[in-house]
């Protein structure tokens, strides 16, 4: 009921590491709000999500919050919601072709500028390895659209070379080494900067060029400000991460799910088209992170002073 | 159309380098009954196989006259669509369909619209069994249910029903017990009569001269003599198969069992699936130095079951008590019971006995192998030793013991499986059928063996289904029925009768 | 000892009892939300995919055999059919025929390789299990192919009508009827023993009951969907198949003793080769209705789905060996594996919760019935 | 007999020749960039983890079972070693001894549900597979746990400096020398024919020359890997166990006729128990060496890690039905299916035909295993 509304939150795979700080926040706030909230992981197979989702409809909650595994597929699971009279929120990943009622995410086009930005400001010039997401996540394109924004410039003056490409399965981590460590041999070393689309994948990247001794020389970009990133941040082996202030997107989703069962009109600032409809999006701004602007970190609370400074 | 139901000219058959048939000229005429004698390995298996069609046209070489125009069969199915029927050696019969669906595999009765008649199918099984006189048989359960002798008369049902021109038996009567061996005798005279022919192969030399016509013998892969039974009898028989004069079967008794020093007491086994069954039902017994003693029964009596036990290796539960020289022993599993000084020779070489992937030596060795262990590693070359010794004291035939023992026969494999048992330096040695399917040389071998290792005062105790065997060379007989105790005599001038009769009281 | 009987010989009342205890348990807690009508044809659908491997796969696994590349070739077959869907727009029953089709050879092919050039099935399987899963990555570019179209979409989504539901139910049982009558009559005619009537008619009732109790409860949500409906046509299919015909009793023979079977002049081969043809089936209906049911092509579809139809088969009693099983246990496997799934999902359990208690209920479920099988040692 | 004995020496051959085309190719096409020291370093640092894990399964499948649980266990134990590590900082060696107590414990529960209880190891796998997998997700609450100490680093990522590398390959020979040298003085003093002395002494060089090759092309780049130390001398001991002990004898009997050996008077049951424990032991190596890797505890590491394990054995000539295959043989199967990865990702060869390429090798290995094994019917 609107009083205390039930929201199902369905994440695409817990065992990437800020999922489970996005729950931890949604719930935080949503019990806030007077919400029960009931928590899926899929790991990463759109099968089980489906069912979950359907799961979910039966136990009759009021809204549903979906992290997609695969953007493309949830067309009928979303139809049922809407049978059953229940609100679809897209979080953090855009849902296509299907009838949502919102989608909150930070700006992805954005990170990826912000990721580019930071790496032809070390590397003006020289060779770029592309190091996308997951093939099945619409971010993961939308990232790389922000990268090309950035470098496509550079590569037509003939700065920038990009010597490479891959997207990284289930953003695997393993996956993300061995390609950077075989991209290292197929170029002899020869490259320049990495860009990779997010911490876990560029903590692989990392390892292979630690390897190689080029760990710091080469810069990496990531995002999400996980906190093995942020160390390497810190440690100068990762030149940038983009830090999503989770609070932010987890509090906001929150109370526009609970908006959305109240039939309170949230504010939205922005509108994508996801093949079904221009659907109503809230985006939130990323901010870069360096080794200069670290303790951001602390002062928002994302983590404490002594998890950054432990080994 | 010549006068011969079947020609083979000049087979052979290689397996690797080995020349298992080595140019092969047989000839059969319609509606007689031919016996094919030949020591373990001379191949008669291997060419009844390629007669019908399990080696394939063009895996051997030669030539297949059927009533007089050339057979290339490519299959068993060829074969059986002339006419050829075969039961063979090994039991061939497929554990979880029932009795009924196995004897029409391959044959199966449908309905119009292809779906199975299993009420035709059923009826007609139990006919073919009453035809063989086995009425305890249920044809709707599964053939995993009935032991070996049984599942031996199940096989041959089902050959019946295929309503052969020329069958052929490979061994049929090897788990058979005497009355049921007649039975089959008569069937097979039934069958002539009706102008079937048949191939009769069989250790039991008397059972080939009962009923064969012909007598064809062959020896190492090549052809002996074709001979008219009239003109034969079995010390000629055998003369032919070993190429050699053999006197005598039995070897001469040659000594006296000391005291007692070996005790079953009160042992019953449980049937594994059906836990309520006795199979084994509360038998006692006692062995004395360097006896040997004879354990005798009809099939199914749960003869297997009772050394197995005894030796810890029953299947399902049992219980009872095991001393030796008054002491009690734990015979839990084979290994406790092989540390106790008990050794058993299983009766199923094929499933218990050998060990495929391994050469005759590894074979040997593989209950004593720790004795070679130096440090952590096995000491090979005195392993050899002891293996090389050990294959001239059982006389075993084989190139080297490093050969796979697969390749060998099964009179060789068995005593490969035998001298594996002897190494462990029993004190009580159980044999269950130790000589089935093995030919008349490596079978004297084997009592030879039994004879000297006796008189060295080892204890014996031998399962058979071969009334002559356990009476040739037995002390004492114990006769089992159904599962209990029925008889214990002393060997002295015992007659088959007394056995039979005690093997069949149904009291 | 007579309970060890009874499960021993009533094998499947044992799994019954089981699923009976997993949905007490989970009605319970969900307040009796697990028993609502929707969320049974939720789970229902749910375990259609599994279901309809599963089918297939317990006869490889009756033969001796085992097929790792379904999941893939489900992939790939699914995968296919939203090519031709979404990008040449072929018409819904030719698509199927071609995706049928398509399945079919590809099956074939395995069965070549394991039973013509004696590569064991398991090799067959690990090696099919990546080049297919290779070819929907090149097929399908590594894109997921959407939208599809709404012809396919209903496969998967759609449902019977209530009355069509209603009147299906009673040729069902129409058919247990003249089934279990004809087999009195036959057995009479042959002279042999009958059970009492009255063990027959009780029979006959509680598959009435059963029936009933499906259809109602189905049609009280919103029929009986489709896919549900497939599965149950196969259920049919391949019960008949298994127990009523020559070839079903060769597929038992070939999976228990091969040599055997071979030997009573039986071409094991030509056996071994059309079972798996038919998973090759299985795998393109699987794979239509999950393509349906996602109502898009993901290159990653049917991922480890050879693990649930297998586990589903050894949680319904099919043997590791070869040689016995039934299809129906199969179903009721992937049932109870479906029931966990759901119920500990709508209990909001941990998914690293859910994987131990299913790991664990797998292990379980082979042990009870490894340990009534026989008291073998 | 001589032909036979020809034959199974002719299979590693074939094996080898395969790789020398493997490489050759490769190195073709990338300009030598594929047998660059460097590039070898890595392919051979790429393969110690599958290498690890797939010495524990080739006596697990020789012994006639199957552990689809490795993935899963390794995964668990990599991320156990990185909670010690990263949240509790044990020390290494402490760490190591807590992780492999932990592999080989829970290696003898999985053996003892195969050999006490009787449930086919397969189904332990599965469960285990599940089960594990799970475990890991609890233990590291889904997160990447990160970043391990740089001892551990060390451990996978470590070098040995190239004098201690030369001395090795020295001290290697000198074994080899040895070895040969004993079994002819033994053989000769029991009597037994001597191989001609111009074989042996071929072979002693041919060890020679691989050596040699092997040290100086790795001390070119870095130094031989640890992980690639560490996967040799697994190497020797498990073909010394294989080979020389009861242990490894039985370990075969078992594979070929279990209950002949059982009848033998072995302790079979015993026998796979510690099968399954030095598997355990191995996938805690696995794990170890692939959080150092990684230098963090993944929760998804190893997914998937048995079949790779697997497919080496099989493609290194190890028999499907138990009874038979090498350890050395193995490694080499993993060194085929590293090489494949490696080159084709160095080529820049779409994903989607590398799966196509691996799946077809893996079965086309075994085909030629199997068709060459034996011309019987
Ligand atoms: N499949 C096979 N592979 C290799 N050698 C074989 C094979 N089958 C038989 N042989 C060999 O061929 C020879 C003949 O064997 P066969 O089985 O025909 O003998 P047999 O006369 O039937 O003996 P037995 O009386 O023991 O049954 C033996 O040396 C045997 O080892
Ligand atoms: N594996 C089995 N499963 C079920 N029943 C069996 C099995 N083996 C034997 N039987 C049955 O057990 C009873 C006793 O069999 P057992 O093998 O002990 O007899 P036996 O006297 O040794 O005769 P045989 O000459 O057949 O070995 C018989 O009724 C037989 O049909
Ligand atoms: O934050 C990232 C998210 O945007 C993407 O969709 O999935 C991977 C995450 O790291
Ligand atoms: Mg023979
Ligand atoms: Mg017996």
């Amino acid at each position: 009921d609107a009083k205390n509304p039930k929201i199902g939150f369905s994440i695409d795979d817990m065992r990437i590491e800020r999922w489970v700080r996005d729950r931890d926040y949604f719930n935080a706030e949503a019990e806030k709000l007077g919400a029960k909230v009931f928590v899926q992981s899929a790991d990463a197979s759109e099968q089980r999500q489906i069912a979950q989702i359907e799961n979910l409809i039966s136990r009759g909650v009021d809204v549903l919050v979906i992290v997609p595994f695969n953007a493309t597929v949830l067309n009928n699971a979303v139809r049922e919601a809407k049978k059953a009279k229940i609100k679809v929120v897209s979080y953090d990943r855009l849902i296509l072709n299907a009838d949502i009622d919102a989608y909150i995410s930070f700006d992805n086009t954005k990170v990826g500028e912000l990721q580019a930005q930071a790496l032809t400001a070390l590397k003006p010039k020289g060779n770029y390895y592309l190091l996308g997401g997951s093939p099945t996540d619409n971010n993961a394109k939308m990232l790389r659209e922000g990268q090309l924004k950035v470098l496509q410039p550079l590569v037509d003056k003939g700065d920038i070379k990009v010597v490479g490409k891959q997207w990284v399965k289930d953003w695997s981590a393993a996956e993300a080494m061995s390609i950077v460590e075989n991209a290292l041999t197929a170029n002899g070393n020869k490259i320049d900067a990495i860009v990779a689309s997010n911490d876990g994948t560029a903590g692989g990247a990392i390892q292979a060029l630690t390897s190689q001794k080029l760990a710091g020389k080469v810069p990496v970009s990531g995002q999400d400000a996980d906190l093995a990133a942020v160390k390497r941040v810190i440690g100068g082996t990762q030149a940038m991460t983009v830090y999503k202030p989770l609070k932010l997107i987890a509090a906001e989703a929150a109370r526009l799910s609970v908006q959305l069962v109240r039939n309170e009109k949230p504010a939205f600032n922005a509108s994508y088209d996801n093949g079904f409809k221009k659907v109503d999006t809230l985006l939130l701004k990323p901010i870069p992170l360096t080794k200069a602007n670290v303790n951001l970190l602390v002062d928002d609370g994302f983590y404490t002073k002594a998890q950054l400074t432990a080994n | 159309m010549t006068e011969y139901l079947l020609e083979m000219r000049g087979i052979v058959k290689q397996f690797g380098g080995v020349r298992a048939l080595n140019g092969i000229d047989i000839k059969i005429k319609a509606g007689e009954c031919v016996g094919l004698c030949g020591e373990n390995g001379a191949g008669k298996s291997t060419l009844m196989k390629v007669l019908s069609g399990v080696y394939p046209h063009g895996t051997w070489d030669g030539e297949i006259l059927w009533r007089g125009q050339p057979l290339r069969a490519q299959s068993i199915r060829d074969t059986e669509a002339a006419g050829i029927v075969i039961i063979h050696q090994e039991l061939m019969l497929v554990p979880e369909l029932t009795v009924a669906e196995n004897i029409f595999l391959g044959n199966e009765i449908t309905l119009p619209g292809g779906r199975l008649d299993y009420a035709a199918m059923n009826r007609r099984a139990e006919e073919l069994l009453a035809e063989l006189n086995i009425r305890d048989v249920n044809v709707v359960l599964p053939v995993k249910n009935y032991g070996g002798g049984h599942q031996q008369l199940i096989e041959i049902a089902k050959a019946l029903n295929k309503q052969a021109k020329l069958l052929i038996l490979d061994e049929p009567s090897s788990s058979l017990t005497a009355s049921e061996i007649e039975v089959l005798l008569n069937i097979i005279h039934a069958l002539k009569a009706k102008g079937v022919t048949c191939v009769y192969i069989s250790h039991k030399l008397d059972e080939v001269a009962a009923i064969c016509d012909t007598i064809v013998v062959i020896r190492d892969g090549q052809h002996i003599a074709t001979t008219a039974m009239s003109e034969m009898n079995i010390d000629r028989i055998i003369a032919q198969m070993v190429g050699r004069e053999m006197n005598q079967l039995y070897p001469q008794r040659r000594h006296a069992p000391g005291e007692v020093v070996f005790e079953a007491r009160n042992i019953t086994c449980y049937d594994a699936d059906n836990p309520q069954r006795k199979r084994v039902d509360n038998i006692s017994f006692s062995l004395r130095q360097g006896e040997i003693l004879g354990i005798a029964g009809l099939v199914g009596a749960g003869r297997t079951e009772l050394v197995s036990a005894i030796f810890g290796a029953y299947q399902g539960a049992f219980e009872g008590e095991v001393l030796l020289r008054g002491e009690r022993l734990d015979t839990s599993t084979p290994r406790k019971a092989i540390e106790c000084g008990l050794a058993m020779v299983p009766e199923d070489r094929k499933q218990h006995g050998i060990i495929p992937d391994m050469s005759v030596g590894q074979n040997i060795t593989m209950s004593v192998l720790h004795e070679f262990s130096r440090g952590t590693r096995i000491d090979q070359e005195a392993e050899l030793k002891t293996i090389r010794g050990e294959i001239a004291s059982v006389r075993l035939k084989t190139a080297s013991p490093f050969l796979p023992i697969t390749g060998l026969s099964g009179g060789n494999q068995q005593k490969a499986v035998l001298s594996k048992m002897l190494l462990t330096k029993p004190k009580i040695l159980i044999l269950d059928e130790p000589t089935r399917g093995v030919d008349v040389g490596a079978k004297f071998e084997i009592y030879q063996l039994m004879f000297d290792l006796a008189s060295q005062g080892m204890s014996i105790i031998m399962v058979s289904s071969e009334l002559a065997e356990v009476l040739g060379i037995s002390d004492r007989v114990l006769v089992i029925g159904e599962g209990k105790l029925r008889g214990d005599f002393v060997n002295d001038n015992l007659s088959q009768e007394t056995v039979l009769t005690a093997a069949l009281d149904q009291t | 000892m007579n309970i060890k009987k009874l499960f021993t010989q009533y094998k499947m009342l044992a799994l019954l009892i089981a699923i009976a205890l997993i949905w007490g348990f989970f009605s319970m807690k969900t307040d009796g939300g697990f028993i609502s009508p929707r969320n049974l044809s939720n789970l229902m659908r749910q375990m259609a995919i599994t279901g309809i491997v599963a089918c297939g796969m317990s006869l490889v696994i009756i033969a001796g055999e085992i097929d790792l590349s379904v999941g893939s070739l489900l992939g790939l077959l699914g995968g296919v059919a939203a090519v031709m869907d979404v990008t040449h727009h072929l018409p819904l029953p030719l698509n199927l025929l071609v995706v049928l089709g398509l399945g079919l050879v590809i099956g074939l092919f395995n069965g070549y390789l394991t039973a013509y050039l004696n590569i064991p099935s398991f090799i067959v399987g690990l090696g099919g299990m990546l080049a297919y899963r290779g070819i929907v990555l090149g097929v399908t570019g590594g894109m997921t192919v959407a939208p599809v179209s709404d012809d396919m979409v209903y496969l998967g989504q759609g449902y019977l009508s209530s009355q069509l539901g209603a009147l299906l139910g009673l040729a069902l049982f129409g058919v247990a009827v003249a089934l279990t009558w004809q087999q009195r009559r036959n057995r009479a005619q042959h002279g042999l023993d009958l059970a009492p009537l009255w063990r027959d008619a009780l029979k006959v009732l509680a598959v009435g009951a059963a029936v009933t109790a499906f259809v109602v409860t189905l049609n009280s949500y919103e029929g009986i969907p489709l896919p549900v409906l497939l599965l149950l046509a196969l259920l049919g299919i391949f019960t008949y198949v298994t127990t009523q015909t020559v070839f079903g009793r060769r597929v038992y023979a070939v999976g228990s003793n091969m040599e055997a079977t071979r030997l009573s002049g039986i071409n094991v081969q030509a056996v071994k080769l059309w079972i798996f043809g038919i998973m090759g089936l299985m795998c393109a209906l699987a794979g239509v209705i999950n393509t349906a049911r996602l109502a898009a092509g993901s290159p990653s579809a049917g991922t480890s789905g050879e693990l649930d139809a297998i586990a589903a088969c050894f949680i319904g009693g099919t043997s590791m060996r070869g040689g016995s099983g039934t299809v129906y246990g199969a179903l009721i496997g992937a049932l109870v594996m479906a029931s966990l799934d759901n119920g500990m999902s709508m209990l909001d359990v941990d998914t690293y919760w859910q994987m131990i208690v299913k790991g664990l209920i797998l292990t379980l479920a082979v042990w009870v019935d490894v340990s009534t099988r026989s008291a073998r040692r």
